[in-house]
């Protein structure tokens, strides 16, 4: 047992906990920021995984932004009178025998893959520098994706905005 | 080429017509009755083609090649496995016994169009149903396969019923609903009938196609046709390879009976303890004497012709009620002759007490339409009497009577209608001393109903004289039917005489006056479109009546062909009375 | 005639009556022509059916019916002549000529046709004519009534002539004379069955029964009994028509048929025909009794004389029947034509003194023989030749039918006593009450004071006018013909009579019939002509000795005849009403036949639509049980599956209610469910 | 650390976020729950890359994922804000027409 082991357990243990939060927790906010401490448990799992660029885009990108923004979508469509935002759930019963027996059908696969065969050349220490590799990747194999995912990010600007923007009902 | 589809005009043309006024839109309303009148007259026209046309000498009956004007189309045709191969055909064609029928009718429809002049309630339906009825009728007449000829049987009642239902008088429904169920429930025994007579015969020449003995129907000799029946009888044919078949003119023929058949002619085959054939010829008696109709199924006709609208009595003592007669001679006489031959002398009881019947209820019947009805049962049943005894005379004025009465009732009908479309009231009782008022209406009154009760020089007492003398001999020729039967229908002729001549004393004799509903001032003589149909309903009695010929040489062979085929049957008779 | 316009019926009737004598004149020559010489038979084929004989049609000219022709056209242009004046002012003028047009076409039908069909054919139609005319006044409820009786009552009898026809048709298969008396010639009787020549076999009754058949029919045409209910109240008609269809010619249609089928007949029939014909005339002349219209009593006597002729043709006396037939035909006419006269002549008095009575009431005449002599003339002439005075034509015949019925019961009886000589028993007690009631109507008529005047203190008999001139014209000629010397030189002895003298009594043929029959009676006919004649001259004088006795002017009954009541006692009573045989139809055919009618419809109604009702019922009942079970089995188990899926539908429908999340799920639970199935 | 537990943790959050989808009613937690479902892919994506640490390819998919996954939060709640502009509600339950 390597200290990065338990260190994994901690952080998978943390992710699952906080996503139960999510799952569970009445007031949408708890789940917003239960939310967060999952993202941020990933992340941690990506260090650990020995992912840093990915793991450094997530904290930024989903902790930073995404959740900031669902926050700020609690909050445009709640009426802050003082209640707690709370939501109900339904569909419970199904909800867990579907995802119980999707649970352990993954299970059942993941346990049925024989991984030995893939991790050949496993065993990949942590500390090699591979944000390198991935700028090199994005601007070379990968330029075309990465340009894509750059339109698709404006295209989802404008759009959101148009969208969300206000209108004119006279015009 | 016109001869080829002489027939099938006939039949289609009518349907065409009634689709076309069926979706003409409502202003063209006043065009409805023109192209119904103008159908007719066309049928007419083509009837006299076939009229003209036709070979004296071509006795039909049995005889498949000897039928005229004949077509055939495969119509439906497939494969049971086991059960062999169904085959019924579009099959039409007519012979002595038939085609008078058809002249007939088509006459009698033409002038049911004129009397139906005055009809503008729901013009569109009433004219499209009419003309539906009209290629039912025809097609019925000239159908030679039992399929086609059950199919127009069933489809001459639909129009009916609504034909009276809807334009009716105040009882329409009762009416209406009595002739529907009566005819339905004999129309139900008759295919009982078929299904059974289907399940037994075979068509000789598609079984030798079938079994390779010829390389298609055209080329099947008589031979041939001997060679699969012989092999049939020993049960040499595969069961698959039987075309079975609805054709009545093979129906005829013993040999094309499968072995061991339901309706088998070797071997009595017995059906709830009846031998199946004469179980098979009641049902199918049943089954058109409700049509004919005969006493004691009769009842439907009085109330369905008291309610029926003036044109559509006419239609249905002109023409519908020979259907009755005429499937009777087509299926039962000919396909069963040996049921025939063993119930005659019941046909003739009931002929005999139709004759009575009819004429004692038409002296007490106080309704005027009620009392020609009557009168229709009691002429019908000399059609029956006359069949019953098979003899030449007795069979030729049966179907002369069936001519006489259809073109005869008719007009009374009519005459019925005159004073009901001027008063709306029937009762006899209610009216004195018409032929002041009314003298030409009279004159005619007169006429027909001495015509009907069989004066010399109008075509009822040929064929009721004929019936009479065939009966009479009947029983020195074949010994059917007694003759007390015979005297007994012949004072059919003094009650006859009776109830028309005490009609026309309460009605038209005596100081003029009307009772209860009847309003004096709207008794107007006969306008000039009434002229038109009395006019020639009363040429055509009286031709009939001086020159018999025109009928009898028509349907002379066919008649002799039937009596001989009916009298000299090689059915086996079961041997039990 | 009935499409010429109104303003020409004077004009056309003289065209049909111009027509009519050029039809008498033609008649007169074929007679000349055909008299004594051989028949003329035309044919001409008919119609044919399969199988059998071709019908055929034609002519067939003897003897008798080329003189029928005659008698026929001669008192049918007579009496269209006498009726121009007669009916001159009727408005259904047109129509009565036309009809009288139609009579003689198929009067005349009847005595050419060769063929007992054709003859039928006709015979209906002089029915229908009959018919016609007699309901010529049609308004009148008795006229109406009248026509439909004669029109039934003859079909009664039609339909014996029809099974009469029908026993020749299995027989022979021919209707034509000629053949059937070739045919019957040559059939035979052995062991009680009657054989064809054709190989046909009938029990032998059946030969009788053609002959009884065919004779019901003539019973029917020739009111006899039972069946002459109808002539009396045929008098409704107008009077020339009474003279010439009810007097004249068609009645004697009968006797002219069985005068055709004469040879067909057998021993039975013709006694059969003998003994009606001889009740028939003792019954007519008893009715005749106490009539008091005028036209009754000639109807009556009309009735009594053709019992006569077919008594005659019954024993065998052929030709006097015949030669009755003639004589008769002119002063039956002659009787009734004056009578109309009488009538005519009271109905222009009534008009003139504005007087109502009735015209044809006897009680009303008397005295008229000083207003109107001519007519007068006419009626005693006839009236002497009716009752059968010699030098009167009636006395020929009369007497050689009873001569022949003497004879006949001689030959039949065997020179013993048997009921036989009722018959001619019957035809002389006839005599006396024929003298009785033809010298009662007379005296009633002609003779003392007219006592409608009288009573009434009207206008005396000055007022009374003798006929137009073409009526009297009519009158005279008719007159003449019934004096004795136009028939017979000897008005003593039938047997010099030119008529009798050439028309020859035709040997019966029908099987069975003993070969000596027909001479011994024309040999005993001849022996006892004296002794008859003696007996009916003695009969003639007691008759009118008693009705001089009762209604001589001045006896108690002229007297008190116009207030008389129609009947005195039961006697009377039984005459005035025919025997009652009026209420005997009633009572026997009519009213049975009215409520069997009644009955039938009844049950119809009652019986056979209330089964078919109740039928209907029970369905209905059936139907609602059914219903029953539809709804509650069928339709439930319908309505089972209609709620099953409803659920099924209600569960499905929270999938499908547009709930994003359900969607989801089901999309899940579906992959979930694919993946499984994968990898098991 | 073997790859099973990676594997097993991304099964985990993905089931998890399942559930919030399809149980949560707020449309904004389904959101949340649609953020763990692809933050449970990249997981995998990146465990994956740990295999084969040459061309890295799992992080390159991860990084795609994230953007995707940001543009689709945007526009996400850009419709949620615009939905609730109409309805007054972010309850799905009631959002059930197509046509506005």
């Amino acid at each position: 047992m390597t200290i990065s082991d338990i260190l994994f357990y901690l952080f998978a243990g943390l992710a699952v906990l906080s996503a139960a939060v999510v799952l569970f927790s009445r007031n949408i906010l708890y789940s917003a920021f239960a939310l967060v401490v999952t993202f941020l448990a990933v992340a941690a799992i990506y260090v650990l995984a020995g992912a840093e660029f990915v793991a450094i885009t997530q904290i930024m990108i989903y902790v930073g932004g995404i959740v900031v923004l669902l926050i700020f979508g609690v909050m445009l469509t709640n009426k802050i009178s003082g209640k707690a935002l709370v939501t109900e759930a339904h569909n419970k019963f199904w909800a867990v025998v579907v995802c119980g027996g999707l649970f352990t059908l993954l299970l059942y696969g993941i346990f049925r893959i024989n991984f030995a065969l893939l991790s050949g050349s496993g065993g990949t220490t942590a500390g090699t520098n591979n944000v390198q590799q991935l700028g090199i990747g994005l601007m070379s194999d990968y330029i075309l994706p990465f340009e894509v995912a750059a339109i698709l990010l404006l295209i989802a600007l404008i759009g959101a905005a148009t969208i969300a923007g206000y209108k004119n009902e006279n015009q | 080429m016109l001869n080829d589809y002489l027939l099938s005009t006939l039949i289609f043309l009518p349907l065409t017509a009634a689709v076309i006024i069926a979706l003409l839109p409502q202003p063209a309303k006043q065009f409805y009755k023109y192209i119904a009148l103008f159908v007719c007259f066309v049928q007419l026209i083509l009837a006299g083609v076939i009229y003209f046309g036709f070979n004296h000498n071509l006795q039909g009956v049995r005889e498949i090649e000897s039928f005229q004007y004949t077509e055939f189309t495969p119509w439906i045709n497939f494969e049971l496995a086991s059960l062999g191969k169904l085959s019924a055909n579009y099959f039409v064609g007519v012979d002595g016994l038939s085609v008078t029928m058809v002249l007939l009718s088509v006459v009698v429809l033409l002038i049911g169009v004129v009397s139906s002049w005055n009809i503008t309630e729901k013009a569109k339906g009433y004219f499209s149903l009419y003309l539906v009825l009209n290629a039912a009728i025809i097609g019925c007449f000239v159908a030679l396969d039992f399929l086609l000829f059950y199919l127009f049987f069933e489809f001459m009642l639909l129009p009916m019923y609504f034909l009276i239902g809807l334009w009716g008088g105040p009882r329409r429904d009762y009416a209406s609903i009595k002739f529907f169920l009566y005819t339905l429930l004999g129309s139900v025994l008759i295919l009982i009938v078929m299904i059974m007579l289907y399940l037994s015969v075979v068509d000789p020449a598609a079984t030798a196609v079938e079994l390779n003995l010829a390389s298609n129907i055209e080329n099947v000799s008589p031979d041939i046709v001997q060679q699969v029946q012989d092999m049939l009888l020993a049960r040499q044919v595969p069961v698959e390879n039987l075309v079975h078949t609805f054709n009545m003119v093979y129906m005829t023929d013993p040999g094309n009976y499968i072995p061991n058949s339901v309706m088998d002619v070797q071997v009595v085959r017995e059906l709830l303890g009846q031998p199946a054939r004469l179980l098979a010829f009641l049902l199918l008696f049943i089954g058109f004497a409700i049509k004919i109709p005969v006493v004691p199924v009769h009842t439907w006709l009085p109330d369905a012709h008291v309610e029926a609208p003036t044109p559509i009595s006419v239609v249905l003592a002109g023409v519908l009620l020979k259907v009755g007669a005429y499937g009777l001679i087509r299926t039962g006489y000919l396909i069963i002759p040996d049921g025939a031959i063993h119930y005659a002398w019941w046909i003739g009881l009931f002929g005999v007490i139709s004759i009575i019947y009819g004429a004692m209820c038409a002296l007490a019947s106080r309704d005027l339409k009620k009392l020609i009805a009557y009168s229709s049962v009691s002429h019908m049943g000399f059609v029956l009497l006359g069949l019953a005894s098979l003899t030449s005379e007795g069979v030729s004025g049966a179907i002369y009577q069936m001519v006489s009465h259809g073109i005869i009732s008719a007009a009374l009908f009519l005459i019925a209608g005159v004073v009901y479309d001027r008063s709306h009231n029937r009762i006899i009782e209610n009216y004195s001393g018409l032929a002041s008022k009314m003298p030409k209406y009279s004159i005619f009154v007169i006429i027909f109903f001495f015509a009907s009760m069989g004066l010399p020089g109008f075509s009822g007492f040929i064929a009721e004289v004929f019936v009479l003398l065939g009966s009479f001999s009947s029983s020195v020729v074949n010994g059917l039917i007694p003759r007390w039967m015979t005297i007994l229908a012949a004072t059919g002729l003094i009650l006859s005489a009776s109830y028309y001549l005490w009609t026309i004393q309460r009605m038209f004799f005596g100081q003029f006056f009307t009772k209860g509903p009847v309003e004096a001032n709207s008794l107007t003589d006969i306008n000039r479109r009434e002229y038109l149909m009395f006019i020639p309903l009363f040429v055509l009695a009286l031709l009939l009546g001086i020159f018999p010929g025109l009928i009898l040489d028509l349907i002379n062979q066919s008649v002799s062909l039937f009596v001989e085929t009916v009298n000299n049957h090689e059915f086996k008779i079961p041997h039990n009375n | 005639m009935a499409i010429s316009p109104e303003r020409f019926r004077k004009a056309a009737s003289r065209a049909s009556s111009g027509l009519i004598l050029l039809g008498a004149l033609l008649s007169v020559y074929l007679l000349q022509l055909k008299w004594s010489g051989p028949d003329f038979h035309t044919r001409l084929e008919w119609f044919s059916i399969e199988g059998l004989p071709r019908l055929t049609a034609g002519i067939l000219l003897d003897d008798s019916a080329a003189l029928m022709l005659v008698v026929v056209n001669i008192i049918s242009f007579l009496v269209h002549t006498y009726s121009t004046a007669y009916m001159h002012d009727d408005p259904g003028y047109r129509r009565y000529f036309s009809f009288l047009g139609l009579f003689t076409f198929s009067m005349l039908g009847i005595v050419l046709a060769d063929n007992l069909l054709v003859v039928f054919i006709f015979w209906e139609l002089v029915g229908l004519s009959s018919y016609l005319l007699i309901s010529h006044w049609y308004d009148k409820e008795s006229a109406a009534k009248a026509a439909k009786k004669a029109f039934v009552v003859n079909r009664i009898g039609d339909v014996g002539f029809l099974t009469g026809l029908a026993v020749l048709w299995i027989q022979f298969k021919t209707f034509d004379l000629e053949a059937l008396e070739a045919l019957m010639a040559n059939s035979s009787i052995q062991n009680g069955q009657w054989t064809s020549f054709l190989g046909y076999s009938l029990n032998a009754d059946w030969l009788t029964i053609a002959g009884i058949g065919l004779f019901l029919g003539a019973m029917g045409k020739s009111a006899q009994f039972p069946l002459q209910v109808w002539l009396p109240d045929a008098m409704e008609g107008p009077t020339p028509v009474s003279a010439l269809i009810h007097a004249a010619t068609m009645v004697a249609a009968g006797v002219f048929l069985m005068a055709r089928v004469f040879v067909l007949l057998d021993i039975n029939a013709l006694t059969f025909m003998a003994a009606i014909g001889a009740v028939t005339a003792f019954m007519g002349a008893v009715a005749a009794l106490a009539q008091h219209d005028i036209k009754k009593v000639l109807a009556y006597s009309t009735i009594s004389q053709l019992g006569y002729m077919l008594m005659g043709i019954g024993v065998g006396a052929y030709d006097a029947a015949l030669f009755h037939l003639f004589t008769h035909a002119f002063f039956k006419a002659c009787l009734f034509l004056a009578a109309g006269a009488v009538i005519y002549a009271l109905h222009e008095y009534a008009h003139k003194t504005n007087a109502h009575f009735d015209a044809q009431d006897m009680r009303n005449m008397g005295g008229l023989r000083k207003r109107m002599p001519f007519t007068f003339f006419a009626y005693l002439v006839s009236t002497l030749a009716l009752i059968g005075i010699p030098f009167f034509s009636g006395f020929l015949s009369k007497d050689a039918i009873l001569s022949g019925a003497y004879a006949w019961a001689d030959v039949m009886s065997q020179e013993a006593l048997s009921w036989h000589y009722i018959i001619p028993d019957l035809g002389f007690f006839t005599v006396v009450l024929t003298a009785i009631y033809m010298f009662r109507q007379l005296f009633l008529v002609f003779f003392g004071k007219l006592r409608i005047a009288s009573q009434d203190q009207q206008a005396g008999l000055q007022a009374v006018k003798e006929v137009p001139p073409v009526m009297r014209g009519v009158l005279v000629v008719l007159g003449v013909m019934s004096f004795g010397i136009i028939w017979s030189v000897n008005p003593f002895d039938q047997s010099y009579s030119w008529f009798l003298g050439t028309i020859e009594v035709p040997t019966i043929v029908s099987p069975g019939f003993v070969v000596d029959w027909q001479p011994r009676l024309i040999e005993l006919s001849l022996r006892n002509h004296l002794e008859v004649m003696a007996i009916s001259m003695a009969m003639i004088v007691a008759g009118g000795v008693v009705a001089w006795y009762l209604y001589r002017p001045g006896s108690k009954y002229e007297r008190t005849y116009y207030k008389r009541p129609a009947t005195m006692n039961k006697l009377q009573a039984l005459s005035y009403n025919n025997w009652y045989l009026n209420d005997f139809f009633n009572v026997l055919v009519k009213k049975p036949v009215t409520a069997v009618a009644q009955g039938l419809t009844r049950v119809e109604k009652q019986v056979i639509d209330r089964a078919i009702n109740a039928f209907a019922v029970i369905n209905v009942i059936i139907a609602h049980a059914i219903s029953w079970i539809d709804r509650a089995v069928v339709d439930g188990f319908v309505n089972f599956s209609v709620f099953f899926a409803g659920r099924v539908g209600v569960m499905t429908k929270s999938l499908q209610g547009g709930k994003i999340q359900s969607y989801i799920l089901i999309a899940i639970m579906g992959m979930v469910l694919m993946i499984l199935w994968i990898i098991w | 650390m073997t790859i099973e537990n990676y594997f097993i943790l991304s099964a985990i959050l993905f089931c998890i976020g399942m559930a919030v989808v399809i149980t949560r009613k707020n449309a904004i937690v389904v959101l949340m729950g649609v953020e763990l479902i692809l933050n449970a892919a990249n997981v995998n994506f990146v465990a994956i890359s740990r295999l084969d640490n040459v061309q890295i390819e799992g992080q390159f998919f991860s990084l795609f994922v994230i953007v995707v996954a940001a543009a689709e939060a945007a526009v996400a709640l850009a419709i949620i804000l615009k939905v609730y502009k109409y309805y007054n509600t972010t309850n799905l339950n009631e959002i059930n027409q197509l046509k506005g």
